[in-house]
């Protein structure tokens, strides 16, 4: 532990330690944040990023390791206490209500009063100019249920800055948004700090990192292992230190897709939703969908992948008509959906990894009607290897960090091969390296015969991936590009033009 | 001497079987015996496992109030294959082939006929009346409905309104019958399968301005000897579980002492009809025990 | 689990802003504040309304004297009792706990308010006082023990049913007490505009809890809890000290309940009140509460209290058989409930 | 809300290998083997083991009776009715369900059975198998209610359980039916082994249900069920017919334990089962389950049979006062509960 005296103003960690029972996770960290600069902080999944922040902002308790803030010990024992002395988390995983509506969300925990009442007025009047500057659009009145993930990105930022924070920490705050929306993000980023605010920034997108932060921390198995003070941070030096080695990206071509069919759709729309979707995806293909936050492509996929009702249309595969009305159903035909919704709709968070991972395989898994214990674990385990999963299969999925948890979403869903796998922003949250990885996979699946469906915010993702690339707007196909034509600039303005 | 008495009873809350355990209790005290007993919460499965548990302890006697006559056969037939003299009180098993020695009670049926006749010679032969009754299927609500029923049988004039269920509970019969009150104008008299539901009528009957209604029930607790003199309710039939506990455990006693020859198959005891005429006469006490002089 | 059926066509009926309100949109257009606006006056009748109501028409087609102002005020005052107890209850249930001592608890500080009276001649109001010292206590125990004991709600309260059914039993050895003083039975046949006094008690407790849980920040936080106490507990919300208020509320409302009890029969039984819990916290959930918290409140509340309310007189008013009374009322509930759902989509 | 403690502690004390165990780690060396298998052994000890065995050790300590061979016999045959009752509860509240009408439908099928057994002289096989049906029939509605209907558990089985109550006193009117043929009332006094049959069967079914659970897809389905329907369908699982199927379990064991009460007492109550309602889910609750669903199993709700089993016997035993036992048993539930709270820590 540095022995001199902390500084008078900033937030001052040194040595922290977080044991989880034997297992430290978190091994005397050091960091310092000025009022008004921004600290990015990297590092592979489950280095200890966000259990880092966990530490400051008082939802855990550290095992070790002193804090000062502005000069005063600072011992946040609860994420009120933490609040209080001006430190806000805008969590990695989406936290809030969908009961509640987006403004009572906002001023949950400090709600406004007028004689005696809350002052609902004023807490509308306050959501919505606040989302405004963050450009959400949304009524502050309707419930945060049925939200797009970046609309509630949006509103947990809001909820931070409500609270007049002097130092704020974003967790992956753009891990679950389009460009557009991550720009916005980042220009509040920047106008915190002009105010005066002390921001640490965690994001797998390095670029962000290199454009915001003054300073870089980077953690490794739970220790720090390197630090840059002086800007820009060269991107590749970022990354080795991440990974522990030398990383080269590797490039893949992908291989071509054969003329074969695997899956029709033709003028499928649901009320309310989307209308008028046709598409043929080959053998071999990745078509990619493009399209800004909210444009319909994860309503579009889900009514695929039998998730939602369809009102029209027809799906086929392998030119056979399909007939479902549950996912159930729509794996029986061979269709598959890696949902976007991790912890809603994708996983169990109190089941062990490799329980999430066999779960919808059992019946095939099972040997005379039997499926044991051992062999969920061996499926388990071949997943981690090949998806290079960080963590203990036996454990709840919950207690792995969010891009390991990322990772076993896309694991839970090829076990088998379907064959159509639709993946709805498959690298949210997931580290470079990862990211590779598994761009690496579906490359493979693809040039095996699978027909594969991407949905991404990442425009660089859908770009790089894909044989064809399918804009949507407003619930609308809006364009249908092949991987030549598809520059980013045609499919901005297909994508907003509709 | 030397010797252990078991009881297991149907529940600790009605006064009748508070009363009944005090008796058994006094008695054995008197004898010089332990005595265990075991209540049921009116559940009559869990009965027979406290049956079980209390033959474990291999008693020289069981007294057994049953939760219900039918419930009974099984604890007889436990006891029976322990070797244990079985002494019934109130509740007399309906089937199978299990011995006892005798069975102590007071005859439901005819105490629920006579007082309802009485009730019915008060209306002069005619009128409206209301039943409410215990806990549905339970053996006191059967039998005193049955003699209710045999009582009308002989009074033509007597028409039955309502019939409801108040549980034995006193507030659940207030509420019956301010409804059976809206419904029923004319009611005359309310047969209240017990005193906790004759007193909820009577005082529903009060609220709703009915002084005149008549109010009857069964068992002679403590609290009915006020509310007869106050002319709040009219009667009640005062059973005497006292002291049928205490006969049990003299009953057993004999059985120890190889008298067990000597004493009848059925002990009934008579119900006495307590109205304001005679309620003087006597003291809660007489039925109930020293508890119940502490109730008054 | 069922979550509220409410709730959720509220959200599907709601989807489509999600996609119109992306980046592009300006502010709302008129027809889509109008619709959140009847988004919101949805969110406010909630519950089987209208099932109260065709159950309402069934009766005063049926029976003569359902609708006169004699037999509506016998409902109110015969609601009393479990309705202030159901207030409590839909609290906890608010939170996604469970109170099943509440029965145990009107019976439990009845008895010891009777017993410090009659035994120890401690004056009325005070003995009073004790008693609903005595629900608040068993409260704070419930409150406690799933808080920072870490046992389940159920289980917890489980215990205190337990102990408090047993103790009630005890301090009397199961003997009833009574004879209270006369001003305090006279609160029983008090009538105020003509209304009873218990009647006007329990609406009250109603509005105030109402007003509590939509106007003030901690009754606010009780939705916080229910949908997420992990998300409370982020937000900067006590979760612990509020989940712990609210069980004692609850036990305190039971204790009023038991002096309402109390003073109606001049009388004080050790098992008082022990058979409505399953009606208590049946009004909740009828009125829409979700057992798995964060839904519900007290206007729904307020409309299951009426539908078994109403249920039970009419049955009695109409002289339905006991035995099929209770076959009738589970039919009636589960028509209650669909029929709101069917309208609600 | 109460997830289980020892979930959660599990994976708090466990998660070296997920920092350790990087890309470039090796195979998992042998003492994180080691670990790994202490970790799946200790999740297969669920809930309260430690409570049970300190109540065991303290009632042989202050009852000679307690460890006697007949004494043992006698609590396990006392608790198979609940236990037979308490599976099918337990899957109920596996998948987030609630199942209310559980005694009600002990009292039905029995009553059903009897009656068409007595009045209408249907051999008994015959007679039996129609209760089981109708066991199983309100096991289907009721699980039709609570998917297709969109009716919450709670309610759909409020409704049920009092129909059920309603019609098992309507057949006969209320009166029992007693008489049942030897060869059936025989079965309840067969030993095979010295066992007694009613508790064999009792553990076979726990066998056969946790084999169901632990190795059968369908089985295994419930946890996920419980832990996120959505998540489940949308892994491929058919929802709701296993939720249907469940329900039907359900009213199928009760059905079953209501033949065990009918041999047992050679007659049929129409009260029979109905205040066992309470026990049966506190005995699944007590075993570790959480309401909230998604967690609990076969051992922990035998064990929380047990102990509910045997606190009751050992007060009867140790002759502890009826008033105050309600009150010991209440508080020997929390420190049981909270044993095993603490040792999980
Ligand atoms: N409650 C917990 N119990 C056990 N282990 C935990 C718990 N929380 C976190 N961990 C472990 O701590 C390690 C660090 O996790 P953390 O979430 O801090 O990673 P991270 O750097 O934020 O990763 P990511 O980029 O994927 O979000 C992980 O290995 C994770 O499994
Ligand atoms: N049936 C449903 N239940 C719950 N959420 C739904 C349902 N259908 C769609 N959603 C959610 O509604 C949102 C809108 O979906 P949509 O397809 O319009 O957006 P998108 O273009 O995929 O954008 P995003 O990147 O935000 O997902 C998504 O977040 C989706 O998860
Ligand atoms: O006489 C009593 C009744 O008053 C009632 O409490 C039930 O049991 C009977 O035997
Ligand atoms: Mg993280
Ligand atoms: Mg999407």
């Amino acid at each position: 532990m540095e022995t001199n005296a902390p500084s008078s103003t900033g937030l001052d960690c040194r040595g922290l330690v977080k044991n989880y029972g034997p297992i430290s996770v978190l091994k005397s960290v050091d960091l310092f944040l000025a009022p008004g600069t921004c600290v990015g902080l990297i590092g592979e999944n489950g280095a200890g990023k966000s259990t880092f922040n966990s530490l400051v902002a008082g939802v855990v308790a550290p095992s070790d390791g002193r804090m000062w803030l502005d000069g005063q010990p600072y011992e946040p024992h609860s994420p009120s206490d933490a609040i209080q002395r001006g430190v806000a988390l805008i969590h990695q995983e989406i936290r809030l209500l969908p009961g509640l509506s987006v403004a009572e969300n906002l001023f949950l925990g400090a709600l406004p009063m007028k004689a005696g009442r809350i002052d609902r007025r004023y807490m509308e009047e306050k959501a919505r100019a606040v989302l405004a500057t963050l450009g959400v659009r949304v009524d502050p009145r309707r419930p945060v249920l049925g939200l797009t993930m970046a609309v509630q990105q949006g509103i947990e930022i809001a909820k931070a800055i409500l609270r007049n924070p002097r130092y704020v920490i974003f967790d992956e705050p753009t891990a679950a948004v389009g460009e557009t929306e991550a720009e916005q993000i980042m220009a509040q980023v920047q106008k915190l700090k002009s105010e005066g605010v002390g921001v640490i920034y965690v994001s797998h997108r390095l670029d962000e990192v290199q454009e915001l932060a003054d300073e870089v921390v980077c953690l490794r198995d739970g220790h720090r292992v390197s630090r840059w003070t002086e800007r820009p941070v060269p991107k590749d030096e970022m990354i080795n230190a991440m990974v522990g080695r030398e990383f080269t990206f590797e490039h893949h071509p992908p291989s071509p897709s054969r003329d074969k069919v695997v899956l029709e759709v033709r003028g499928a729309g649901r009320s309310g939703a989307f209308e008028g979707v046709s598409f043929d995806l080959y053998e071999g293909e990745i078509l990619g969908l493009a399209g800004l936050i909210g444009a319909g492509r994860t309503d579009v996929v889900r009514a695929i992948a039998g998730a939602d009702r369809l009102d029209r249309g027809t799906i086929s595969v392998d030119g056979r008509d399909i007939q479902f009305r549950s996912p159930k159903g729509a794996m029986k035909a061979g269709i598959f959906m890696v949902p976007e919704d991790r912890k809603g709709q994708g996983l169990n968070l109190d089941r062990s990894a490799s329980e999430n991972i066999t779960l919808p395989w059992e019946k095939k898994l099972a040997k005379f009607g039997q499926i044991t214990g051992r062999r969920v674990a061996e499926v388990g385990e071949t997943q981690k290897d090949r998806f290079d999963i960080r963590g203990r299969m036996n454990l709840p999925v919950g207690s792995m960090s969010g891009g390991n948890q990322q990772k076993v979403l896309l694991a839970k869903w090829l076990v088998e091969e379907p064959r159509v796998l639709i993946v709805d922003e498959p690298t949210r949250g997931v580290d470079v390296g990862a990211k590779m990885a598994i761009y690496k996979i579906l490359r493979e699946l693809a040039s095996a015969g699978m027909g594969i469906i991407v949905v991404s915010s990442e425009l660089e993702e859908v770009l790089g991936l894909s044989h064809r690339i399918m804009v949507m707007s407003e619930g609308r196909q809006s364009g249908m590009l092949s991987r030549e034509e598809a520059i980013p600039e045609r499919v901005m303005s297909l994508a907003v033009s509709g | 001497q030397d010797g252990l008495i078991a009881a297991s009873v149907a529940d600790q809350k009605s006064l009748f079987y508070i009363a009944a355990v005090d008796g058994m209790r006094a008695a054995a005290e008197e004898a010089g015996l332990d005595f265990n007993v075991a209540s049921a919460n009116n559940n009559s499965r869990e009965q027979i496992s406290q049956v079980q548990n209390l033959l474990v302890q291999q008693p020289d006697a069981l007294l057994f109030i049953s939760q219900d006559s039918t419930a009974a056969a099984a604890g007889v037939k436990a006891a029976n294959s322990a070797g244990v003299p079985v002494i019934a009180v109130d509740q007399r098993p309906e089937s199978g082939d299990g011995d006892i020695v005798t069975f102590i009670a007071t005859d439901s049926v005819k105490a629920a006929r006579d007082l309802c006749t009485w009730l019915f010679d008060q209306m002069g032969g005619e009128g409206q009346l209301a039943i409410l009754k215990g806990v549905l299927g339970s053996t006191a609500e059967i039998q005193r409905t049955q003699g209710c029923n045999e009582a009308l049988e002989n009074y033509p004039g007597i028409e039955v309104v309502a019939i409801q269920t108040a549980n034995w509970d006193e507030n659940e019969a207030f509420r019956a019958t301010q409804n059976i009150l809206t419904a029923n104008p004319e009611l005359e008299a309310v047969f209240g399968e017990s005193d906790a539901m004759a007193l909820g009528a009577a005082k529903a009957a009060r609220e709703a301005s009915r002084d005149d209604l008549l109010s009857v029930g069964i068992d002679g607790f403590p609290t009915m000897f006020d509310a007869i003199r106050e002319g709040l309710v009219q009667a009640t039939m005062a059973q005497v579980p006292y002291q049928m506990g205490m006969m049990a455990v003299q009953d057993a006693v004999k059985i120890m002492n190889g008298e067990g020859d000597s004493i009848p198959e059925l002990q009934y005891q008579d119900a006495v009809l307590l109205t304001a005429e005679n309620i003087d006469e006597y003291e809660p006490s007489d039925f109930y025990g020293p508890a119940a002089a502490a109730m008054e | 689990m069922g979550r509220q059926g409410n709730a959720m066509s509220h959200a599907k009926s709601n989807t489509d802003e999600s996609v119109k309100a992306g980046r592009n949109s300006e502010a709302p257009t008129g027809s889509e504040r109008l619709a959140a606006l009847g988004g919101s006056v949805l969110r406010q009748v909630p519950g089987p309304l209208i099932g109260l109501i065709a159950v309402c028409i069934a009766f005063s087609w049926m029976s003569p004297y359902f609708l006169t102002e004699r037999n509506l005020i016998n409902i109110f005052s015969q609601i009393s009792e479990i309705g202030i107890m159901a207030v409590g209850a839909a609290l906890v249930i608010l939170i996604g706990g469970i109170d099943l001592s509440v029965g145990a608890v009107v019976a439990l500080s009845l008895m010891v308010n009777a017993w410090l009276y009659r035994d120890f001649g401690v004056p009325f109001v005070f003995s009073s006082l004790v008693g609903l010292g005595v629900g608040a206590l068993v409260g704070l125990v419930n409150g406690v023990l799933s808080t920072y004991g870490r046992v389940q709600p159920f289980v917890a309260t489980l215990a205190t049913m337990s102990a408090c059914s047993g103790l009630a039993l005890y301090v009397t050895n199961g003997g009833p007490v009574t004879g209270f003083p006369d001003w305090f039975t006279g609160l029983a046949s008090l009538r105020i505009f003509g209304l009873p006094f218990e009647s006007l008690l329990m609406v009250g407790i109603f509005l105030i809890v109402a007003w509590w849980l939509t106007f003030r920040p901690t009754g606010r936080s009780l939705y916080a809890i229910g949908g997420s106490e992990e998300v409370a507990r982020l937000s900067g919300i006590n979760t612990r000290a509020v989940k712990i208020l609210v069980y004692v509320i609850a036990g305190l409302l039971a204790a009023v309940a038991s002096l309402v009890l109390g003073a109606r029969l001049d009388s004080a039984h050790p098992t008082a009140g022990i058979s409505d819990l399953l009606s208590v916290i049946a009004v909740v959930v009828i009125g829409g509460a979700s057992l798995a918290g964060g839904s519900g409140g007290m206007l729904g509340t307020f409309i299951g209290l009426l539908i078994i309310g109403v249920l039970r007189n009419g049955m009695a008013l109409l002289n339905v058989s006991p035995n099929l009374q209770p076959v009738v009322i589970g039919i009636a509930i589960i028509i209650a409930v669909m029929l709101d759902r069917k309208t609600a989509n």
